[in-house]
């Protein structure tokens, strides 16, 4: 019974997408919205049990393997939560839009990899999905028009080559440990398991959206439809790519707190949350500000994993969670924007407070959730991060610490733009949203307010036994236990209010409240190259691969034109030869055939 | 012994004449008492009912469906019929003398070589043979049998 | 009731001839279409209940000596597909509801001749039915009596005869030395007296008239002229099944678990595999019609077929049935797209069809992905079997005749992507004022048809080609692996 | 093998040879379709003797004449049918000579 529902996660999304592409086009959100009911109450059934199945698939050691236990009933749990009210949102919010004709039928395709991903437990069971998601990324950008095909090819090529990392290291893994089944690797970080580690590591936070591999995402945020942004960026990749590395970290790894390899994480989450959150601080867009927090955050939860420390990894854990609860959120209100004034430009948004009032209220728990203001949840998985990273060193704490600070400046400054500045346009149309749009958004800022307060449920039921005895001892739920932590984050928010009132006071506008930021001497200059894609590893491979290409053609061509002559005109000349032996008449035939006889037999006879 | 090889050899003769002779009639005149003689050779090998068979069908029916071909199409005219001869005499005259080297040449160096027979068994019936043991090539004579019919609406039958 | 798979198109062959009207028509389609689908169906499950039911009254009718093994599921299941596909490809090609009928009587012949070669257990009864399906095929190939298609009709009449004159002088030395001619005896004899010299020269006489039936080169010759003569229709009955279960399935069948395959033989396999891959591939490239083209790139296919046979190893063998299956398959998908361009334009002359890609979508994809599939372009199907055959070759040490087969298939590769190029990709020209042809084609459509089966067909075969390249691991699992017990 | 039956066999595979000899020849040298089946014919007679004989030999002529029933049966169907092929060739070509049908070729 457990084994049928296990597969069904995968099934029904996958037979509910081939029937979308057959549905007429009204029909096709109605499917997906039923097909992820469906997969929604088969998860919540499925949560909390256990079972393991195996079935031979391709041969050679390679089966069709898939477990479920604690973690990716959890997992399962919240992607089908996601998907459910994106599906819902979606109804709406992409009503007469030429993608949706295969936006469902992706959607749906997706939540199967991405259910089949979560339960593997054979590495090439995983991989299959892992790589069928790929596709389905490309699908799901590239059905946004012109423009996003480019973005499609440069996700898929991103993706695409960390993908290739992770299965050479699935190789690798599999010849060190002699078996593919996931729940039987456990490794020690020689020198070749640190090789197999960073590979399939390299996998999972590209996945998760890291840099140096997050360079899509932006580009993603304005082409493709926005229901893809709130799902795949903000939610689904977050929670698959960082399900993963725990797993590699914790399962089939074991990292502890004095491998140089920890450092290592950390100091890729630390960067990554800088970076990004630079970034993030001078985008004059709703989304593509949006974007670079989904970036940032995962600097969170690879420094909380990184940490090797209880805390920390129960702190990543959650925030990985919370984040997806109030990204999604965010870009859910992004949309609402979207639709209902016809632009996502801060140049000409401004005022929604009064028109837009319930997405106000949902864009403003959910900020404050991302900024870590003490009730809602950001605040406590960000203060156990916090914690463990103090432990770790004083640096990784600190950058954390700057993060948020700029996360809490970069959505004061949306948020004052956006809703409560003047607004720059004459636009009166704007009303609220209809109801099934809103309904996910006043879902998801509750689900914040709740983890926050209740945060005991999140953590104590749902990511505690994943550590198993390591963390039997410790409490991590209620309120942090460090006072000190606490108020220096408190500070550092004033502060944050502080900066963004003052300046916004000088400049006359909260949109332009960080350009001081932007236009520092130094920082200016590096800005600028950062929008000309200086620091994009993709342009700069594109145009190396350019340049190579254009020489080597050079000498191909030449070549090319030598084989092209010859062999072509070799194979006619024959093709002719053969053509004119065969001239039409019966007797050459039988001829033939005699001949052919007479031989085959006195070889069969010798 | 004897009988056989005379038979053998008219078999033979009746064989070359019916690829030499000029007119299509005569050829298939001769075609006919082909499978007469051969039907007595094969009475001779001790089988009845196929040399029933072979002198009722070969000999009576399949000349009967050539002539009816040929009826069909055009015949020779008197005037050709002298090109015609000379013509085929050129690339038919080869026939009777390759047929004689050949079997001068077989008569004085074929050799069987040796081999054990399979032990006979009981005697058998042909009726129960065909009734009980090749009762599916019956079933696979009437199936042809069945394409032979639809073979001839499909080509005989003019089309309006 | 193995037996029924012969019975039951008999049986429906006599209810459809009742002199009654309605029978005939719309009746006999539907009727003709069900049995063949229900063979499919009954090929694919195969509950093995239904094969050792025999209620007792009927054994004396029914009880034939028939064997049904893994191989014989296959080949009925691949015929079963072919036929319903011919069979829908007809109802949209012929013309006139007399010819449709008289279409599906041959068809169910063809159908008793074909799945009873794959049942037998004897030599002769092999012969007798390999009989039908050839008689079946003449008279389909002369269905329209158009000149051209006579001619075929004739010459693959003329070669099919000479190898059953072949056949036939086998069954008789196989009868002189064994005794008897079913397979077991003949099976017997040849592993306890192996050095025969009548028993060797009745393998190489046998072996001979299953390559002129197969079309291997240099016993080709027929094979080009009638289906590119015969009507699209049967052109896709030939190249699918006709030829294949008549010449190379009897060959995979006897040389498996009837024949021994002494060195020599391979020898001769092998190299008659390998040119008929590499001959038949170079006359295909500058081919100027679609369907001679699709029938010499026919022989090029059945060659890789014979070379996995002539390797001689069970993986081998596994290969050589399941490029057999691919095959059948993919060639029936292009033979319809052909009837589809025949039908539509009045011609498959490559050098009229231009441009088309727009005015048939359905034909243009589904042939692009036959044709890839034929080339052995990875994730489809024909690739998985090309590759199991191109291994067994190397881990045999043939690795000449590997390299053969890998450089072929660039060559099949060329002549089909120029093929889709010309026929479907090029932007039609501007339609010449004189040629009456060429407008024609370039005004469009043959609007007063509709061609909906013929779509259907080809949305079916190009599904089961994809479905079959993806999951081929769950086929070659299920169907084929099992086929190494039948290796000897 | 007794010597007289190898004198038996010997001296029939002679003749059977000689008829295999002449149909092929009247295949291969003849310009007439209808004489291109009459040399079939002879073929299929050879190879109806060599069963015949074969079953003589070997103390099987039951089986060996149930074989040459189905044989003769399926012998008149191909006349037949080639009869209406040779006709319709006829019809088109007004002709029953083999070398017009070479408009198939390449």
């Amino acid at each position: 019974m457990m084994e049928t529902l296990m597969i069904s996660l995968i099934l029904i999304p996958l037979i509910a997408a081939a029937i979308t592409f057959v549905l007429p086009v009204k029909w096709r959100g109605v499917c997906a919205f039923l097909a992820a009911l469906v997969n929604f109450l088969i998860a919540v059934l499925l949560f909390r049990k256990e079972t393991t199945i195996i079935f031979p698939w391709i041969g050679w050691g390679i089966d069709f393997a898939l477990r479920l236990y604690h973690f990716s009933g959890f997992i399962i749990l919240a992607v089908s939560f996601f998907s459910l009210l994106i599906s819902l949102y979606s109804l709406e919010f992409l009503k007469n839009k030429s993608s949706a004709r295969q936006f469902y039928g992706f959607f749906l395709l997706a939540l199967s990899f991405v259910n089949g991903a979560v339960l593997a437990n054979h590495l090439v069971t995983l991989l299959f999905f892992w790589e069928g998601l790929l596709l389905t990324i490309y699908g799901l950008i590239a059905i946004g028009g012109k423009q996003a095909f480019k973005t499609a090819t440069k996700s898929f090529i991103i993706v695409g080559a960390s993908d290739l990392c992770m299965m050479a290291g699935i190789i690798l893994t599999g010849y060190i440990a002699k078996t593919l089944i996931i729940q039987d690797i456990h490794l020690g970080l020689d020198r070749l398991g640190s090789l197999a580690f960073i590979l399939l590591i390299i996998g999972a936070i590209a996945k998760a959206g890291s840099m140096p591999f997050h360079t899509w995402i932006p580009d993603a945020a304005q082409d493709s439809p926005l229901p893809f942004m709130a799902f795949f960026p903000a939610a689904l990749e977050k929670l698959l790519g960082i399900y993963f590395l725990t797993r590699i970290t914790l399962d089939m790894f074991k990292l502890d707190s004095h491998n140089s390899l920890s450092v290592v994480l950390m100091a890729v989450g630390a960067i990554t949350i800088l970076l990004a959150v630079m970034m993030a601080l001078v985008q004059k867009d709703y989304k593509r500000l949006l974007s670079y927090h989904a970036i940032s955050q995962v600097g969170y939860m690879i420094l909380g994993i990184g940490t090797c420390l209880p805390a920390g990894i129960i702190g990543g854990i959650f925030h990985m969670l919370n984040n997806a609860v109030y990204k999604c959120g965010l870009f859910l209100t992004a949309g609402t924007v979207e639709k209902q004034a016809g632009t996502t430009d801060l140049d000409q948004l401004g005022g929604l407070r009064s028109t837009m009032p319930v997405t106000f209220f949902c864009f403003l728990v959910t900020a404050a959730s991302i900024s870590g203001v003490p009730p809602f949840n950001g605040f406590f998985s960000k203060e156990l991060i916090y914690d463990a990273a103090l432990e770790r060193g004083k640096i990784f704490y600190l950058a954390a610490l700057i993060g948020s600070f700029f996360t809490a400046a970069s959505f004061l400054k949306l948020g004052h733009a956006a809703f409560c500045d003047k607004p720059r346009r004459e636009d009166k149309g704007i009303k609220e949203a209809p109801l099934s749009m809103l309904i996910p958004m006043i879902i998801l800022a509750l689900t914040c307010v709740f983890f926050g307060v209740f945060n005991r449920i999140p953590i104590n039921d749902f990511i505690q036994p994943i550590l198993g005895r390591a963390s039997e001892n410790h409490n991590f739920a209620g309120w942090p236990s460090s006072l000190p932590l606490v108020l220096i984050t408190i500070a550092v928010l004033a502060a944050a209010l502080i900066h963004h009132y003052a300046a916004a006071k000088i400049k006359g506008s909260g949109l332009k409240a960080a350009d001081h930021i932007h236009h520092a001497p130094v920082l200016s200059a590096i800005y600028r190259w950062a929008e000309k894609k200086y620091f994009d590893p993709y342009e700069l491979g594109v145009k190396l691969v350019n340049w190579i290409a254009g020489l080597l053609s050079g000498i191909d061509k030449s070549i090319d034109w030598f084989y092209d002559f010859f062999t072509v005109k070799a194979a006619c000349g024959c093709s002719m030869i053969i053509r004119k032996a065969h001239a039409g008449y019966y007797i050459i035939y039988v001829v033939w055939a005699l001949t052919g006889a007479l031989l085959v037999t006195l070889f069969a006879i010798k | 012994m004897l009988i056989n090889l005379i038979l053998l050899f008219v078999l033979l003769s009746a064989a070359v004449w019916t690829v030499m002779t000029t007119r299509l009639i005569r050829s298939i005149v001769g075609l006919a008492f082909t499978s007469a003689v051969l039907a007595a050779v094969i009475y001779r090998l001790n089988s009845p009912l196929a040399a029933v068979f072979e002198l009722s069908v070969c000999a009576g029916l399949i000349p009967v469906i050539f002539i009816t071909t040929v009826s069909f199409t055009h015949r020779i005219s008197k005037e050709e019929l002298p090109v015609a001869r000379k013509e085929r005499l050129v690339r038919f005259r080869y026939l009777p003398f390759i047929i004689i080297a050949a079997g001068l040449v077989l008569s004085w160096c074929f050799k069987i070589p040796q081999f054990n027979l399979p032990a006979a068994g009981p005697k058998e019936d042909v009726r129960n043979i065909i009734w009980y043991l090749r009762h599916l090539d019956l079933l696979g004579q009437i199936v042809i049998l069945l394409a032979g019919a639809f073979g001839v609406v499909v080509l005989f039958k003019e089309d309006k | 009731m193995t037996s029924l798979f012969i019975f039951a198109p008999f049986f429906l062959l006599v209810i459809i001839n009742f002199p009654l009207g309605f029978l005939k028509g719309r009746c006999a389609f539907c009727l003709a279409a069900s049995l063949l689908l229900a063979q499919v169906l009954l090929a694919a499950f195969h509950p093995w209940l239904f094969w050792s039911a025999y209620p007792d009254c009927l054994r004396q009718f029914f009880g034939f000596p028939l064997a049904v093994d893994n191989l014989a599921l296959i080949m009925l299941f691949v015929i079963g597909i072919v036929a319903l596909v011919s069979l829908l490809t007809a109802q949209d090609t012929l013309a006139g509801e007399k010819q449709k009928f008289n279409f599906i009587n041959l068809l169910l012949v063809a159908l008793i001749g074909m799945n009873a070669t794959v049942l037998v257990t004897d030599i002769f009864s092999l012969y007798v039915f390999i009989e039908v399906t050839a008689m079946a095929s003449f008279i389909l190939i002369a269905l329209e009596k158009g000149k051209f298609a006579i001619e075929g009709a004739f010459k693959y009449l003329m070669l099919s005869a000479i190898a059953s004159v072949f056949m036939l002088t086998s069954v008789a030395f196989l009868l002189l030395t064994a005794g008897d001619i079913s397979f077991a005896a003949v099976h017997h004899v040849l592993t306890n007296v192996p050095g025969s010299f009548f028993l060797k020269l009745a393998v190489g006489l046998f072996l001979c008239g299953l390559l002129i039936k197969s079309g291997v080169v240099p016993f080709h010759g027929w094979l080009p002229d009638a289906y590119s003569a015969a009507p699209s229709c049967v052109s896709v009955l030939l190249a699918g099944t006709v030829t294949k279960i008549s010449g190379v399935y009897i060959l995979l069948r006897l040389f498996s678990s009837v024949f021994t395959l002494t060195p020599a033989l391979q020898n001769v396999l092998l190299f008659a595999g390998a040119i008929s891959i590499v001959f038949a591939a170079l006359a295909a490239l500058t081919q100027d019609d679609f369907k001679r083209m699709l029938a010499y790139s026919s022989i090029s296919q059945v060659g890789y077929i014979i070379l996995a046979l002539g390797c001689g190893t069970p993986l081998a063998f596994v290969g050589a049935v399941f490029h057999f299956f691919n095959h059948a398959i993919f060639k029936t998908l292009l033979f319809v797209n052909a009837a589809s361009l025949e039908k539509r334009f009045g011609t498959t002359d490559i050098n009229q069809l231009e441009g088309l890609g727009e005015k048939c979508p359905v034909t243009s994809v589904t042939s692009l992905v036959a044709m890839l599939s034929t080339a052995g372009i990875p994730p489809l199907s024909g690739f998985w079997s090309k590759l199991i055959i191109v291994m067994a070759l190397f881990s045999k040490g043939r690795f000449i005749y590997a390299g053969t087969a890998l450089i072929a298939s660039i060559i099949t590769l060329a002549y089909f992507l120029s093929l889709e190029r010309r026929i479907f990709f090029n932007k039609g020209k501007p339609a010449p004022a004189a040629g009456g042809t060429a407008t024609q084609i370039s005004r469009g459509l043959n609007p007063a048809k509709n061609f909906s089966g013929i779509a259907c067909a080809e949305i079916l075969l190009a599904v089961f080609t994809i479905a079959g390249g993806l999951g081929y691991a769950f086929m070659l699992n299920t169907w084929f692996l099992p086929l190494k017990a039948i290796w000897h | 093998m007794s010597p007289d039956l190898a004198g038996l066999f010997s001296y029939f595979m002679i003749f059977i040879i000689l008829l295999f000899i002449c149909g092929a020849y009247c295949i291969a040298a003849t310009f007439n379709m209808v004489r291109a089946m009459i040399g079939l014919e002879l073929l299929i007679k050879a190879a109806t003797l060599l069963i015949i004989l074969a079953g003589y030999l070997c103390g099987r002529s039951a089986l060996a004449q149930a074989i040459v029933i189905t044989l003769i049966v399926i012998e008149i169907v191909v006349m037949v049918v080639a009869g209406g092929i040779i006709l319709w060739a006829f019809r088109h070509n007004e002709s029953i000579d083999p070398r017009k049908l070479s408009n198939l070729k390449g």
